[in-house]
């Protein structure tokens, strides 16, 4: 078995947005502290070609690399094949390979599906808005799942989506402008998915009246950002990477890395629905009656990753 | 010394006495230039370090790991030669056009949809024919691509006399937009969820140098930056481009070919732009994701105008950022400082090598040299 | 449900205000400074900060008056180290832009980490002043008479700026100052003064539209918020050719066009999204290649002034 | 005589990279003087106007207002203690209207009261005879056009100290000499002015006092009591002396009436202009029809902004032709381009020597080649030969007599005079078939005055067609076999240059005869 004395994760952006960037650092840090290995971060690295992070990181005696971007995920197992160091990626489950590549492709569509669900079972109004910042893998499945969640509740309920505009990651002022626009459309319910740009959509729920006067709520994903919330978040897809690392790193203890690719789940908790007092209780006891079915598998959702899927989701359904 | 001689005159009986002098200069001359390079940089250096101070982190610390990462480390040496290729094209784009007086600020749009296409012809040409000839089909692609979309400006611009800057920068936006159209509706590669395209395998990549992990595309860089330096500063070529760029009416009333000249300019420039494009896809990345964008120009264009359009310069410049660059990030991750900081460093640097500019371009008008 | 409802159609239009207004602001802020030769290639720095200092003041105070104040200062801070840099020390002003928004970029997302990063706080809703009998208007009157005063005040720098331009000494030295400066000079009047004073304006206008982005546009401020609409704004002041009023109108352009990418995808219209953000750019381009009229820049613009040089 | 001087230069000096442009020089200046500076090319003159409008600070040296020390910080300060320059080189914005030009300092938040300061403006003209449109675009109007709004500008601002460099350089002897008659109103009055010229006559007749800088020294000086004693005849004898160094015997004769040889042995037609139609806005040009014979010169006379610019260009193809034709050696060209009609034998010299004719940022080296570009032997295939390119420009710079510190300076450094010698160099230098000269002795001093005329005869005589436009007729009557006039964009009238044609040209530009 091999010795492993420290990992590092390397993330895109700044581990502080409650969303993937802190989800990934914040897993990786207590999956070392579990396993008792040292974890190094870097963060906020950009788009750019990270090769030259991958390999200081390789060279510096790191066991395992976790490129936590799909954009790492070409350059990620390169590096691993030419230093011999292992990696982990997003977004590319083909590139699975022992003893070298493990792929985690995360996504929370079924929480986003009891998300779906939920929302449609609290909409005044009969219609939801889905906010995004820009359309990758991993949001479309949750953007997806959501829709078919709130058809699947209450078929009459219309569902509104739209992507913010370029270079939307940090434009919080489109996030709340769009998010005005889909409110005034009738939504009284928004999904949002972004990154800096998610904070305006918050914004815009708090500081905006439905159509009919009422409160509009927030139902977000990945992070938890109830520490910050003014009483306008319904809920949250919540993401746990930690069980997905600490498998990776007990895995490579056991000389199994790259045998399998990792994912989160309901069934296992790293994915779920967060809490909020916004939930009536008997409304949460159904939602969590859905999640025991389809963590039975009486409810199946598949994932679309894809961004026509979305369109013809939200199109279709209306 | 009387007001004027005509020149020839007297030129033949300067006194010895004065070229002892004149060696004196030379020797002061030497010291001086020293001083104005290595003094903006100690200035920069303290003022940054005290932001740092003040955030609390060790900045000889901070700056030593950028040295040991960007300079001294083998594989980060590596890292900013590889760094250094698509960004010397970049800089030799920027060379042609501003000489000529044309303010092409579209280089990010043409930088990749050179790229885009390259990524997406690459991977099936290596497919038909051996691996040299499809890195040189594919240099001519991002190259001509590149070209392709600077055509509009050029055309508004030479015949029209319709404002570039206002024009490049549309087609920039325009182009960023394109090119993610183009990834994620034409180009996808099928095997993937991921909006990308095909990727071009590591050992159908540029080559690289020796046993190093170093980019041939460095080379291409090295080339194109050295011969548009010597197009511009020693062909007729380079010096009516560089008479339309300095005063577009006395071109025309000296019966250059202005409107033609133009095209040429935009030609090469875009050209150049969209081979950096070419040259990042085949010697580093190998693929192009929807929503990429490393927007080189905007670095890329203080460097040029601190290095005053000269080629060594540039090189000088630019090596020193993509060393400052991967320096930066290491140290950062190291010291704890959130990478932002690089930023704040890039920015008092450039200030202060404009005020150096400034004050050696002085005592050069001072001494009329 | 039907959709193009009265709100509905009136969010639209308040989404194209909204983000037309910092447009607006530093479309107007670019015009002055190239009036008076200054290419001012920091304003996205410029505006960065504006939003920071007037969404920190507006936060600490609560107040968004006092935080439009602190906009205008946060972009003028910028600003005065761009007069100082390029103006008095004649400096390349495409050097020292990049450089200033490059910095001002760092240094706010390092404060933004420093200060926000853990809390992430927001403003409250800014206040509305309704004008009495317009705002009644169905849709176009919640839309625009039904607003904060900023974009009131806003507007009306489009009619003050016209005014200033062209009915004032100040207009007339500002012209000279960006065409020939030598001129201006031996005229008597203070070329450094002139070019630094449009400057700081300038810095005031886009700090004010940062401050505008972040307190009334998104009711926080995030790192790089500004993503690229200095430079928006610099091609609009180039195609308005030193006119306010075409600075307007190209603003009112680009926010039309983002609330149509909204409006046209919450309609079920599946034309992929980065087609659709094509749209303003390719208007503007075909215009140009229609009406191709030449770009009329003042011809000392980006040159430092030293007096005397030959 | 008042004693007190208004302004005192004591010991002033001014240094540039390679050249002392002043040297030691003391003069005072009083009131109740039109004070004129002379001086060849290059000596100074301008130099020392910098620094009274307070655009150069001394070197060394010290400045006296009213008997005491005072440095001329700024030209604000110039204006301020009552200084008001014409500067030689244009001070005005093109793209304001001359209104708007005069209005420049006025309080920033004030609406300029426009009508009146036009209807000001249009008076101040007429009292010294000239007519301005004080709306007109400064761009759109000749340099002659814009040189008399300048100095109605200047007269507004009310100075007491009026600094005039080489103010009549563009102005019809006519107008030159209104000029003069206001500046002796003005002295009258109380003023001091400084005078520039290159015209000695202008010197003798309006001056009451003159300082002569040589080699950036002052040389001598003519005081008012020997002006008046010595006589017309002996002061010009001792100016020439004092400025070239040497006694007349070099110097060129005053402008003689030296006419040409008539139509001898000409031969035949190199440049025929047809029904030439140009379009502008301001001067639209028509129904211009000229034959010049190899050998030949045709003058251009009339009042500047004629048409002469639009006319010119045209030939040149640097501006449209709307109709009719233009034949060099019986081959249509006026489709061609700019570079293709030179390449046929077509040469221009333009008078925007500033504005197109060179490339101030260059080195004199390059702009003595700038219509050469890429020819051998100076390029070989592409690839400059620099010490080619030097050996022509040092030959050029000696041959043409160009003050330049060295070939490597920029052309923008050099003395207005001296950068129209570097123009008359490049174009007279090397084969050509028709030459059109635009103002070509503007700015020269005496000497190169007459060595270029002498030079536009010589590539007279060696069969080349030559049409010269300038303002000064004595220049044309000088040089001419024929003399075109030209008014409103129209020729409008050609005259045998004979003993009579000084008095029909006349006619002909006052619109007497037709
Ligand atoms: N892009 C610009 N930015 C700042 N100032 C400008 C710009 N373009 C022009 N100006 C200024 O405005 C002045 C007037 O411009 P212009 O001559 O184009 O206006 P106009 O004559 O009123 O319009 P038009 O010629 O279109 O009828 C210019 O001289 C210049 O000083
Ligand atoms: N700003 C400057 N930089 C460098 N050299 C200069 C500058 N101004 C003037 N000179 C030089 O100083 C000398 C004197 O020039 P100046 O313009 O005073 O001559 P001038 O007597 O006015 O000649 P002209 O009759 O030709 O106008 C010239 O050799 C000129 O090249
Ligand atoms: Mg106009
Ligand atoms: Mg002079």
């Amino acid at each position: 078995s091999q010795d492993i004395k420290s990992i590092a994760i390397l993330t895109p952006e700044q581990g502080t947005d409650f969303g993937w960037n802190q989800q990934g650092v914040d897993g990786a840090k207590a999956a070392g502290k579990a396993t008792g290995v040292e974890v190094i971060t870097a963060e906020n690295l950009g788009y750019g070609d990270v090769r030259p992070t991958l390999r200081e990181l390789a060279e510096d005696g790191n066991t395992l690399l976790i490129a936590h971007a799909s954009g790492y995920n070409t350059a990620a197992p390169e590096i691993g094949a030419e230093l011999g160091v292992k990696v982990a990626i997003v977004d590319s489950p083909a590139s699975l390979k022992n003893g070298a590549v493990a792929d985690y492709t995360a996504s929370g569509h079924e929480g986003a599906y009891l998300a779906g669900r939920l929302a449609a079972k609290m909409s005044r109004s009969g219609a939801v808005g889905i906010v995004v910042s820009g359309e990758p893998p991993s949001w479309n499945s949750q953007s997806a799942a959501f829709a078919e969640g709130v058809k699947a509740e209450k078929a009459s309920t219309v569902i509104r989506y739209a992507v913010i505009g370029p270079a939307a990651y940090s434009d919080a002022a489109g996030g709340k402008r769009v998010t005005e626009s889909l409110i005034a459309s009738g939504a009284d319910i928004i999904f949002g998915q972004g990154n800096g740009s998610s904070f305006g959509m918050l914004q815009a729920v708090e500081t905006t009246k439905a159509v009919d006067g009422g409160k509009v709520l927030f139902i977000d994903v990945i992070g938890d950002k109830s520490t910050i919330d003014k009483g306008y978040l319904l809920s949250s897809v919540l993401w746990n990477l930690t069980p997905i690392y600490t498998a990776m790193i007990e895995d490579i203890k056991a000389d199994k890395f790259g045998s399998r690719n990792y994912d989160i789940a309901l069934k296992n908790d790293s994915v779920s629905l967060l809490k909020t007092p916004q939930i009536p209780d008997d409304i949460w006891t159904s939602v969590m009656a859905i999640r025991d079915q389809i963590v039975k598998g009486d409810i199946k959702v598949t994932p679309k990753f894809d961004a026509d899927s979305v369109h013809a989701l939200v199109s279709e359904l209306k | 010394m009387t007001a004027s001689v005509s020149s020839t005159a007297k030129s033949g009986e300067i006194p010895t006495t004065k070229r002892a002098e004149d060696r004196g200069e030379a020797t002061k001359e030497r010291l001086l230039t020293l001083l104005l390079s290595v003094g903006p940089l100690i200035a920069a250096l303290l003022i940054a370090s005290l932001i740092l101070v003040l955030m609390g982190v060790d900045p000889l610390a901070y700056y030593g790991y950028i040295v040991k990462r960007g300079l001294l480390s083998p594989t980060g040496l590596q890292a900013t030669l590889t760094g250094m290729g698509p960004m010397l094209l970049i800089a030799a784009s920027l060379i042609v056009a501003f000489r000529a007086g044309i303010w092409n600020l579209g280089g990010d749009a043409q930088f990749l949809l050179g790229a885009v296409f390259v990524a997406a012809s690459a991977p099936l040409l290596v497919q038909i024919m051996p691996v040299w000839a499809m890195l040189i089909i594919s240099l001519a692609i991002g190259a001509t691509i590149g070209a392709i979309w600077s055509i509009v400006p050029a055309l508004l611009r030479a015949y029209q006399g319709v404002n570039e800057i206002i024009t490049t920068m549309m087609m920039t936006f325009l182009g960023i937009s394109f090119a993610n159209v183009l990834v994620k509706l034409l180009f996808l590669d099928p095997a993937t969820t991921v909006p990308q395209t095909r990727t071009l395998a590591v050992e159908d990549r540029l080559p690289r140098l020796f046993d190093t992990t170093v980019s041939s595309g460095v080379l291409i860089g090295l080339a194109a930056i050295l011969i548009v330096h010597f197009i511009m500063a020693r062909t007729s070529f380079g010096l009516k481009l560089r008479i339309v760029g300095a005063n577009a009416r006395a071109a025309i009333h000296a019966g250059l070919p202005v409107s033609a000249l133009t095209v040429a300019v935009f030609a090469m420039s875009a050209g150049l732009s969209g081979l950096s494009g070419a040259t990042a896809i085949l010697g580093q990345y190998g693929n192009v994701r929807a929503d990429w964008n490393p927007a080189y120009s905007l670095t890329i264009v203080p460097l040029v105008f601190l290095a005053r359009f000269n080629g060594f310069a540039t090189i000088a410049y630019v090596f020193f950022f993509s060393m400052l660059s991967i320096g930066s990030e290491s140290a950062a991750r190291r010291m704890g400082v959130p990478n932002y900081f690089t930023l704040v460093t890039m920015a008092v640097l450039l200030i202060l090598l404009g005020i150096t500019e400034m004050l050696d371009k002085r005592r050069r008008d001072r001494k009329g040299i | 449900m039907s959709l193009f409802t009265e709100a509905f159609m009136t969010a639209l239009l308040v989404g194209a205000i909204a983000a037309g207004i910092p447009l607006l602001l530093a479309g107007l802020g670019e015009q002055l400074s190239e009036k008076a030769g200054v290419l001012n290639i920091g304003i996205e720095g410029m505006m960065l900060s504006g939003a920071y200092f007037g969404f920190l003041i507006a936060w600490k105070t609560d107040s968004a008056l006092l935080g439009f104040l602190g906009g205008i200062g946060g972009g003028m801070i910028v600003a005065a180290l761009m007069a100082l840099l390029c103006v008095r020390l004649g400096l390349n002003q495409i050097v020292i832009g990049i450089a200033l928004t490059l910095g001002a970029e760092g240094a706010t997302a390092l404060l933004h980490h420093v200060q926000f990063s853990q809390s992430y706080p927001r403003l409250s809703a800014p206040m509305v002043f309704s004008i009495p009998g317009l705002s009644q208007i169905p849709v176009l009157g919640t839309a625009f008479f039904s607003r904060e005063p900023i974009v009131y005040l806003s507007l009306a720098l489009v009619g003050v700026f016209a005014y200033l331009y062209r009915r004032t000494y100040w207009g007339i030295a500002l012209q000279a100052a960006g065409d020939k400066p030598a001129a201006l000079d031996s005229a008597g009047v203070n070329v450094m003064l002139i070019r630094s004073g449009a400057v700081l304006l300038t810095g005031g206008l886009v700090g004010l539209g940062g401050a505008f982005m972040a307190i009334v546009g998104a009711g926080i401020f995030v790192p790089f918020m500004t993503s690229g609409q200095g430079f928006i704004g610099i091609v609009l002041a180039m195609l308005a050719r030193g006119q306010p009023i075409w600075v307007l109108g190209g603003a009112i352009l680009f926010g039309a066009c983002l609330s149509l990418t909204t409006a046209l995808q919450v309609a079920g219209v599946d034309i992929p999204t980065d087609v659709i953000q094509m749209l303003p750019f390719a208007a503007v381009m075909l215009v140009l290649v229609f009406l191709g009229r030449k770009a009329n820049l003042p011809s000392a613009l980006g040159a430092a002034y030293v007096r005397g040089a030959r | 005589m008042p004693s007190q001087p208004i302004v005192s230069l004591k010991g002033v000096t001014k240094r540039f990279p390679g050249i002392v442009a002043n040297d030691t020089v003391s003069i005072d200046f009083f009131p109740g003087e039109v004070h004129v500076l002379l001086g060849e090319n290059g000596a100074g003159k301008s130099t020392l106007v910098s620094m009274l409008s307070g655009l150069q600070q001394p070197d060394d040296g010290e400045i006296h207002i009213d008997g005491a020390r005072k440095a001329i910080q700024s030209p604000h300060h110039a204006l301020s203690v009552g200084i008001g320059t014409v500067f030689q080189h244009s001070m005005l914005v093109p793209s304001l209207t001359l209104v708007d030009n005069v209005n420049l300092g006025g309080r920033w938040w004030q609406n300029p009261d426009r009508p009146a300061i036009a209807a000001r403006m249009s008076e101040t003209a007429r009292s010294i005879g000239v007519d301005v449109t004080p709306m007109a675009v400064t761009s759109s109007l000749s340099l002659g056009e814009q040189q008399q709004a300048e100095i109605v500008r200047a007269l507004m601002r009310g100075s007491r100290f009026l600094i005039l460099d080489e103010a009549t350089a563009m102005l019809t002897p006519k107008d030159a000499e209104k000029l003069g008659l206001l500046m002796r109103r003005l002295v009258s009055q109380g003023l001091a002015v400084i005078f520039i010229t290159h015209k000695l006559n202008e010197a003798v007749a309006y001056g009451d006092r003159i300082s002569v800088l040589r080699l950036g020294k002052k040389v001598g000086a003519i005081a008012p009591d020997q002006l008046k004693s010595l006589g017309p005849e002996r002061v010009t004898q001792e100016i020439v002396r004092l400025m070239f160094g040497h006694s007349e015997d070099a110097a060129p004769s005053a402008p003689a009436e030296a006419m040409p040889q008539q139509n001898a042995d000409l031969g035949g037609a190199v440049l025929e202009i047809l029904a030439l139609e140009v379009d502008d806005s301001a001067v639209p040009v028509s129904g211009v029809e000229l034959k010049i014979r190899a050998g030949e010169i045709v003058g251009v006379a009339g009042i500047d902004g004629n048409g002469q610019k639009q006319l010119a260009e045209a030939l040149a193809g640097q501006r449209p032709v709307r109709n009719g034709r233009i034949y060099l050696d019986g081959l249509p060209i006026e489709d061609m381009s700019v570079g293709d009609r030179r390449k046929r034998g077509l040469r221009y010299v333009t008078d925007d020597r500033l504005g197109e004719g060179t490339v101030g940022a260059f080195p004199v080296s390059i702009n003595l080649l700038l219509k050469q570009i890429g020819d051998a032997p100076f390029w070989r295939s592409g690839l400059e030969s620099p010490a080619l390119i030097a050996a022509n420009a040092r030959r050029q710079v000696v041959e043409f007599d160009i003050r330049t510190p060295s070939i490597e300076t920029p052309a923008g450094k050099l003395s207005g005079g001296n950068i129209q010698k570097l123009l008359l160099a490049r174009e007279l230098t090397g084969s050509a078939r028709a030459v059109i000269f635009a103002k070509p002795t503007y700015g020269l001093d005496l000497q190169n005055i007459a060595a270029s005329r002498r030079r536009i005869r010589e590539a007279a005589d060696s069969g080349k067609a030559v049409l010269v436009f300038s303002t000064e007729l004595d220049e044309l009557i000088e040089l001419s076999n024929r003399i075109a006039v030209m008014s409103q964009g129209r020729i409008v009238g050609i005259v045998d240059n004979d003993q009579s044609a000084r008095q029909r040209i006349g006619e002909m530009m006052s619109g007497v005869a037709k």
